[in-house]
């Protein structure tokens, strides 16, 4: 069957942004509930898929969310595609309502896309997410997150310079997104820019030790991006007494704890992505799409972001707390208003 | 002319010159045996024959043409096939498998299961076992019955030249029987036979012409049967020698201490509620055919067998041994010289020192270190004692010669002094020279107050060594043979477990020839 | 006649193996909110195989002795360049078919030639190629993306009328047609004899280099039918490290699971079959069961550790503990 | 020439004193990119990044001597680096002194399993030490996800790995030698060590010769467990902070590393001097390949294409025979 193209209204555009102005609007089939949704999720052995989960789980259980679902199954796959596909397959196939994923390859889900369509269940991707135009996805601006990035190294380098991007792991699509931002505002600024590549695989040690070799080799940058690992890099820097440059990188704790103490030194940040909890984004699109309600087909996740000199502690950042997890967990347009302290301090004793 | 010749031959290994200038030739229809000391070449010079090894000088004559190897796949070609001294079966291949490896027959260019087995079947019918089933993984078959595939494998390929080096050592004699109307009959078949053996009685026995070889040269080559055992030797070991086994102590010693005692030991089905005495300064042999249980019984001492029952004592205090670690420990002080050097006894390519101190580390260290120099002093006792040759301590124990490897695996346990000595079958694939300074050595160990249980595949050793044997038959005790008694006709009849009547009835008949 | 207990015998672990797949899967089966339906089956067959032809590709060296620690690589490889030349017309589908299919065997024989030539051990010489495989992969694709031939890649990964996956009666032809001759050649008896003792096969004059060579390439070739079948269930090519090194690693535990010998000359093609299956029935397990999500890697972990150490209730049977030692 | 080099030249192993060459070329073709491959900075930089390699390639390496394989190692260092982190916050300061130990501790408890699993069920390694590296994933996650552990690393951590002593010597270089040294003793000169050798050649050999085989192969693993995680708790230290991946990046590099070293992977045979080599080749080569601006795709390409040439090199087998 799969859902109807209408011509509108959206349903909710403060939380549902269309992607642009040309994305299609779907309308399910309505459903009564309470309904079956499961989370096929792939890897799972980071801090930021294990927050993922967790907030997943949180949101599924919050009263008014709970009323709505018979069901909330969560089953990660690990890194292969094969079996992620085929969990959503058994999904379709025990009848589950809505399958939320976030993809290992956004582009092997197609036979998997059609099959849920002609059952009439409801695919939701984010994060990762479907190169596709008949599921939906709730979106990250990969390429934009790259954009606000070399926006900053350009706004704190006017005349341009050497610039060290740690990328993230080659063969993705984001890696790729986020790389193709950054260059094309570079090369859009007209300043004389030097990139030199080297490779973090959004990891901390990795990127650290990339950084350190960079640094060893080509003794000064005139600014910093990474996409990922950004602890890492700093703390690269610092350890080889590279003098603190601009830096556009991503949301971790660690790495905004960083930006808030040595601000005054020169380490002047942005930081921007999208936290885990989209996750929840995904759970309320599928929701709304299963009540009938009319969803883009392609929704933007506003970014979570700060700049320098704005890092207010036990807001943009956690002094206190671990350095491993992603702040900007919130998405008030959409009622999610999850801190990430909260989803990651449930531990055991406290719950 | 020849059918077979080899001239000029030389082949180093390193520094070491393993034959030098050596020739051969062989006819068909007859037996050559090979004779010579550990080391002398004899190996080489086969691996060279059968193209394992490629020779750095010399030539090969075939029927009057200059042949050259590149693979022992083409020396079968040629008609050569090699029974070798370390057994070239592939353990998880069926017997069958094994006997047509190299060129099997087909059907549709795939192997053809059924005419395989048939050839299995026949080539083990005339390997003397046509009791093994042709689908039997070679690895579930004890070592003796291994040799038999062996040898029905060499004959598969229909060569005409045989070469077996040293394949009858791990046969017990009624096995050896066997093989020998095996190779006297494709004697009589025409196949030129090459026949390597330290047993001086097979030689005796099969060999029509014999060369012997001292130091990678063949020194001498004579029609068999026209120079005595004596000349032989000399020729081989190149000095006079006399008397293989020295002379046993007179019985009467009963005041000595019971070392070991064993009472009822039984395990699975293979040993049957054994018991018997050791006493300090006796050496006890375990006779009887192969694999009735002798070499479990001295695995049972050693502490290998699980679910032992049955009591062993020593000095008369029952004792529990759990493991190896245990059986050498100073208050039971055993030592057990294993089967199979190769795998059981020595780390090959570990140094000849770090093998010859590995057993006895615990006393040559302090809290787990050890002091370098207490142990190169042990072990330079120990090269001297044995007489080990070996060009210094640091080469591979790999590399040296089949007896020299075995005098660094008897010198290894002697390290640990121990007191009582198990020995399973420790002479195999040893030289006449070796094997006389082992029986010396054994004695004298005997007398310096050990205890040694010694098993031995081979009659005569039994008979010039223990000062009793004691018979195993189905995993039990059948008799005990003391002094005198321990003679051929009495290790072979109650071998066969034939008792004492057909014995006695035996010697009568012979009285009466 | 007591043939058949030699033949039983020798597949013994074989027949374990399937045994104890039979078992998982209809625990499964069982507890599958859709029963054992056609649909079901074919989710699992597919991805069944596409592990299945890995670790068979994985077998291949383990026969020999050795390990190849690029299978994963190169079953990449085979998948990025698969979603290039497996497309348009019958004839061309055929013919990127056949080049895929080509590129695995070619990537095997470089392996099996540098380990013979080079003399070089297995598990570093395939850790080595297995980085510029993967090197090739991702310059064929940098971003995930491609296509395969839709038909072609629905009918072998859809259903037989009846309800039989299609992937598993494909697999059945491979090792028909492949295996089964193979295992029943010279050169596959050689494959065993080489791993059984590799000095010993050479005395005995086994063509011991043509038989490791062969069975790296039977490796590669293997392979690359993996690579195929993920492209026909992705549709698309994706060089992802993560994902090579987990086939890799998944192609040990199903050779293993499938009751192969990693020390060589022992075990069938079709043990890993079973083994790998019964390695993504240990995965689906979590799907039936109401498992918290984060505790689903440890269910998995313990699981696995528990079926590779069944095969250590043997111990209980020693007498000898020298057959400890193997 | 003195006695002193003459016996050290008979000693040294070719394939060492090759791969040592390996590296003196590495360094020379770096410097033709930039003449800051061989400023003292770098090459210190690059030895101090090679402790956390070669400390978890000296247990890889004790494993592999006995014919084994570690494949635990990934969550392991994880295991070691997370464990270390979750335990400072504890009691304080009481957490601080025991973080290191502890994480190392936990690196020798799954060791431990590893070597019981392999030493006493007869567990092949190469599948046990994969399982035991998915139980150790499952517990790390179960960890994270459910006790919001602290991550952030000790003084003691920092400074083991990032400090630097006197003449600017990286004190985990420092660390590394002080382990190196300690495995060499261990391997030449002790029991264990000549049983470990043993056991790799033949394990039946030294189990008749008296010797508790099993238990000297569970105290390698145990021994690889704890460097594995030691390992990671030094990468802790060097990021300030733990993370579930920190382990996958030492896997293959580790096995790599022993093995350019001259270490037969069949077990029984390898210097630990070798192991040295091998680590410093696989940095410095990773190194040079990460700075130089060339694709992922060519860096792979070129990281096998070396590593064959330079096992081709030195790193060939014997002929049989
Ligand atoms: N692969 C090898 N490497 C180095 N030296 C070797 C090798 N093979 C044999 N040798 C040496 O060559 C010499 C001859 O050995 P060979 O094995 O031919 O002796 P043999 O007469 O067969 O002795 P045995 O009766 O003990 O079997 C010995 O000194 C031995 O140490
Ligand atoms: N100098 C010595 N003289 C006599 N017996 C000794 C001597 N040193 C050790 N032993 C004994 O030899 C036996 C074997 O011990 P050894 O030290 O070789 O074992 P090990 O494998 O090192 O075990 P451990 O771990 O207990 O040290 C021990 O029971 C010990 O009592
Ligand atoms: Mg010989
Ligand atoms: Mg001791």
């Amino acid at each position: 069957a799969g859902p109807k193209v209408v011509s509108g209204p959206n349903s909710d555009p403060n939380c549902f942004a269309p992607w642009t102005e040309n994305v299609k609007l779907f309308q399910f089939q309505r459903k009564a509930g309470p309904y079956r949704i499961a989370l096929a999720n792939g890897f799972i052995a980071n801090t930021w898929r294990i927050q993922m989960i967790k907030t997943a789980k949180a949101y599924a259980s919050q009263p008014d969310v709970a009323a709505k679902l018979k069901e909330f199954k969560v089953v990660s796959t690990g890194e292969d595609v094969a079996a992620q596909i085929a969990a959503v397959n058994n999904f379709i196939d025990s009848g589950y309502d809505a399958i939320v994923v976030n993809a290992q390859n956004p582009t092997a889900f197609r036979p998997v896309i059609k099959r849920a369509n002609d059952a009439g269940v409801v695919l939701v991707a984010f994060d990762n997410t479907l190169d596709t135009e008949d599921a939906i996805n709730v979106n990250v601006d990969q390429k934009g997150l790259g954009r606000y990035w070399a926006d900053w190294l350009v706004k704190n380098l006017p005349n341009g310079g050497k610039i060290l991007e740690v990328r993230g792991v080659s063969g993705t699509s984001v890696d790729r997104d986020r790389h193709d931002g950054i260059q094309e505002v570079f090369k859009a600024s007209g300043k004389p820019w030097e990139t030199v590549e080297v490779l973090g695989k959004w990891d901390d040690p990795t990127a650290q030790k990339v950084t350190a070799d960079a640094i060893a080799v080509h003794k000064h940058f005139d600014g910093m991006t990474a996409q990922g690992g950004d602890t890492g890099v700093v703390q690269a820097m610092i350890d080889a007494k590279h003098p603190f440059v601009a830096f556009g990188g991503e949301t971790e704790n660690g790495f905004r704890k960083f930006c808030a103490k040595y601000s005054a030194d020169g380490l002047k940040c942005a930081s921007g992505g999208t936290g885990p909890a989209q996750v929840a984004v995904a759970i309320k699109t599928a929701i709304a799409a299963l009540e009938g309600n009319v969803v883009p087909q392609s929704i933007k996740l506003p970014l979570a972001r700060v700049e320098d000199p704005n890092l207010k502690d036990g807001q943009d950042y956690y002094s206190e707390q671990s350095d491993n997890f992603f702040v900007g967990n919130a998405f008030p347009t959409c009622g999610i208003n999850f801190t990430a302290q909260e989803i990651m301090g449930q531990s055991e004793a406290n719950q | 002319m020849a059918f077979f010749q080899m001239e000029g031959v030389s082949k180093r290994y390193g520094g070491v010159s393993a034959l030098q200038n050596a020739s051969l030739s062989v006819e068909m229809g007859r037996i050559h045996a090979i004779l010579g000391e550990n080391g002398a070449g004899k190996s080489t010079l086969i691996k060279v024959m059968s193209g394992v090894v490629t020779p750095d000088e010399g030539r090969m004559i075939m029927e009057g043409r200059e042949v050259q190897f590149a693979s022992p796949a083409a020396a079968n070609r040629a008609g050569i096939a090699c029974i070798f001294q370390e057994l070239s079966l592939l353990p998880d291949l069926s017997v069958a498998d094994n006997i047509s490896i190299s060129n099997p027959p087909k059907h549709f260019g795939l192997i053809d299961r059924k005419a395989q087995r048939r050839i299995a079947e026949e080539a083990l019918a005339r390997a003397g076992g046509p009791d093994i089933h042709p689908l039997t993984l070679v690895k579930d078959l004890p070592l003796s019955r291994r040799q038999i595939v062996e040898i029905a494998k060499a004959l598969a390929r229909k060569p005409r030249i045989l070469i077996l080096d040293e394949a009858t050592s791990a046969l017990a004699a009624a096995d050896v029987e066997k093989v020998y109307t095996v190779l006297k009959r494709l004697r009589s078949e025409r196949l030129a036979l090459l026949y390597i053996s330290h047993r001086m009685q097979e030689i005796a026995e099969l060999a029509d012409d014999c060369t012997v070889f001292r130091n990678g040269r063949n020194i001498a080559t004579y029609r068999a049967g026209t120079k005595s055992d004596n000349e032989v030797v000399e020729l081989m070991i190149g000095r006079e020698y006399s008397h293989v086994f020295p002379p046993k102590p007179d019985v009467g010693r009963q005041e000595t201490p019971i070392l070991l005692e064993a009472s009822g030991l039984s395990w699975t089905s293979r040993i049957k509620d054994i018991s018997f005495r050791v006493r300090a300064g006796e050496v006890v042999g375990l006779g009887g055919l192969d694999g009735q249980g002798q070499r479990e019984l001295l695995l049972a001492l050693f502490g290998v067998l699980r679910g032992l029952s049955g009591e062993i004592r020593i000095e008369g205090k029952p004792v529990s041994v759990a493991s190896p670690h245990r059986a050498k420990a100073s208050d039971l002080g055993m030592a057990l010289i294993p089967e199979d050097r190769k795998t059981e006894g020595l780390m090959l390519p570990m140094s000849v020192r770090d093998n010859l101190s590995f057993a006895a580390l615990g006393r040559l260290s302090h809290f787990g270190v050890i002091d370098r120099d207490v142990e190169n002093t042990a072990v330079a006792d120990m090269i001297r004692l044995l007489a080990i040759r070996a060009d210094g301590t640091d080469i591979p124990v790999g590399s040296l010669s089949g007896g020299n490897q075995q005098k660094v695996l008897i010198a290894k346990w002697l390290m640990i002094t121990p007191r009582i000595i198990l020995l399973n079958d420790p002479t195999r694939g040893i030289d006449v020279g070796t094997k006389q300074e082992f029986y010396k050595l054994l004695r004298q160990l005997a007398d310096a107050g050990r205890a040694i249980i010694f098993y031995s595949t081979d009659y005569a050793e039994l008979i010039g060594c223990c000062d009793r044997v004691l018979v195993l038959y189905g995993g039990a005790i059948k008799r005990e043979l003391v002094g005198k008694e321990i003679t051929e006709r009495a290790l072979v009849s109650s071998a066969l477990n034939i008792g004492r009547q057909a014995e006695e009835a035996g010697e009568k008949s012979v009285a009466a020839r | 006649m007591r043939d058949w207990r030699y033949h039983v015998g020798e597949n013994r672990d074989t027949l374990l193996a399937f045994a104890v797949f039979l078992i998982m899967f209809g625990i499964y089966t069982g507890n599958h909110p859709a029963g054992f339906t056609a649909n079901v089956v074919t989710t699992a067959a597919n991805k069944g195989v596409i592990l299945a032809l890995v670790a068979m590709a994985q077998t291949a060296v383990v026969l020999t002795a050795g390990i190849d620690l690029s299978v994963g690589m190169i079953f990449l490889l085979a998948n990025c360049l698969a979603s290039w030349i497996v497309v348009g017309s019958p004839g061309m589908t055929a013919l990127g078919l056949l080049g895929v299919l080509l590129v695995g065997l070619l990537c095997g024989a470089i392996n099996g030639l540098v380990v013979i030539f080079g003399r070089l051990q297995p598990i570093v010489t395939t850790i080595a190629t297995g980085a510029v495989y993967f090197g090739l992969a991702l310059f064929l694709r940098p971003v995930p993306g491609g296509d395969v031939n839709s038909e072609l890649a629905d009918s072998l990964t859809g259903q037989l009328p009846g309800g039989i996956p299609a992937s598993l009666v494909v697999l059945f032809l491979i090792i028909l047609t492949i295996w089964l001759p193979f295992r029943r050649s010279e050169i596959g008896r050689a494959v065993y004899a080489v791993g059984s003792s590799e000095a010993a096969a050479y005395m005995s004059g086994v063509p011991v280099r043509k038989a490791k060579f062969v069975a790296y390439c039977l490796s590669g070739l293997f392979a690359a039918m993996g690579g195929l079948f993920l492209t026909f269930f992705t549709y698309s090519g994706e060089a992802s490290a993560a994902n090579g090194g987990a086939y890799t690693l998944y192609s040990i535990a199903a050779v293993v699971l499938g009751g192969i010998s990693l020390f060589g000359g022992k075990g069938s093609v079709i043990g890993a079959v079973f083994g790998a299956l019964m390695f993504r029935t240990i995965g689906d397990l979590l799907f039936v069961f109401d498992l918290e999500p984060l505790w689903q890697p440890l269910f998995q972990g313990v699981v696995l550790l528990l079926a590779v150490s069944l095969g250590s209730l043997r111990l209980f049977q020693i007498r000898n503990r020298l057959d400890l030692f193997g | 020439m003195s006695i002193f080099a003459k016996s050290l030249i008979r000693h040294i192993d070719p394939a060492v004193a090759i791969a040592f060459g390996c590296i003196a070329a590495l360094l020379l073709f770096g410097s033709f990119y930039s003449t800051s491959f061989i400023s003292p900075a770098f090459l210190l930089q690059q030895l101090k990044v090679a402790s956390f390699l070669g400390i978890i390639a000296t247990g890889a390496m004790i494993v592999i001597l006995l014919g084994q394989i570690d494949l635990s190692i990934p969550w392991l260092v994880a295991v070691g680096g997370m464990m270390s982190t979750a335990i400072v916050g504890w009691r304080s300061p009481m957490g601080e002194v025991l973080a290191i130990p502890f994480g190392v501790l936990c690196g020798v408890a799954f060791g431990l399993v590893n070597g019981f699993a392999v030493a006493y069920l007869r567990i092949p390694s190469m599948i046990i030490t994969l399982a035991v590296n998915a139980v150790a994933q499952g517990l790390m996650v179960v960890h994270t996800g459910g006790f919001s552990p602290q991550d952030a690393s000790s003084f003691a951590m920092r400074f083991l790995a990032t400090g630097n002593s006197l003449l600017g010597i990286p004190n985990a270089l420092l660390v590394w030698a002080a382990v190196g040294g300690g495995a060499t003793f261990l391997l030449s000169r002790t029991v264990f060590g000549r049983a470990v050798y043993g056991i790799g050649n033949s394990e039946r050999a030294v189990y008749l010769s008296g010797v508790r085989s099993q238990r000297i192969v569970m105290l390698a693993f145990a021994l690889s467990g704890g460097l594995s995680a030691f390992g990671g708790v030094l990468l802790a230290g060097y990021a300030s902070k733990a993370a579930q991946g920190m382990g996958d990046a030492y896997l293959l590099p580790a096995i790599a590393a022993v093995v350019l070293g001259g270490t037969s992977i069949l077990g029984g045979r390898g210097t630990y001097l070798g192991t040295i080599a091998g680590v410093i080749l696989i940095t410095l080569l990773q190194s040079i390949l990460s700075v130089m601006q060339i694709e992922e795709a060519g860096r792979q390409i070129i990281y096998g294409v070396v590593i064959i040439l330079m096992l081709l090199l030195y790193g060939r087998e014997r002929r049989v025979q």
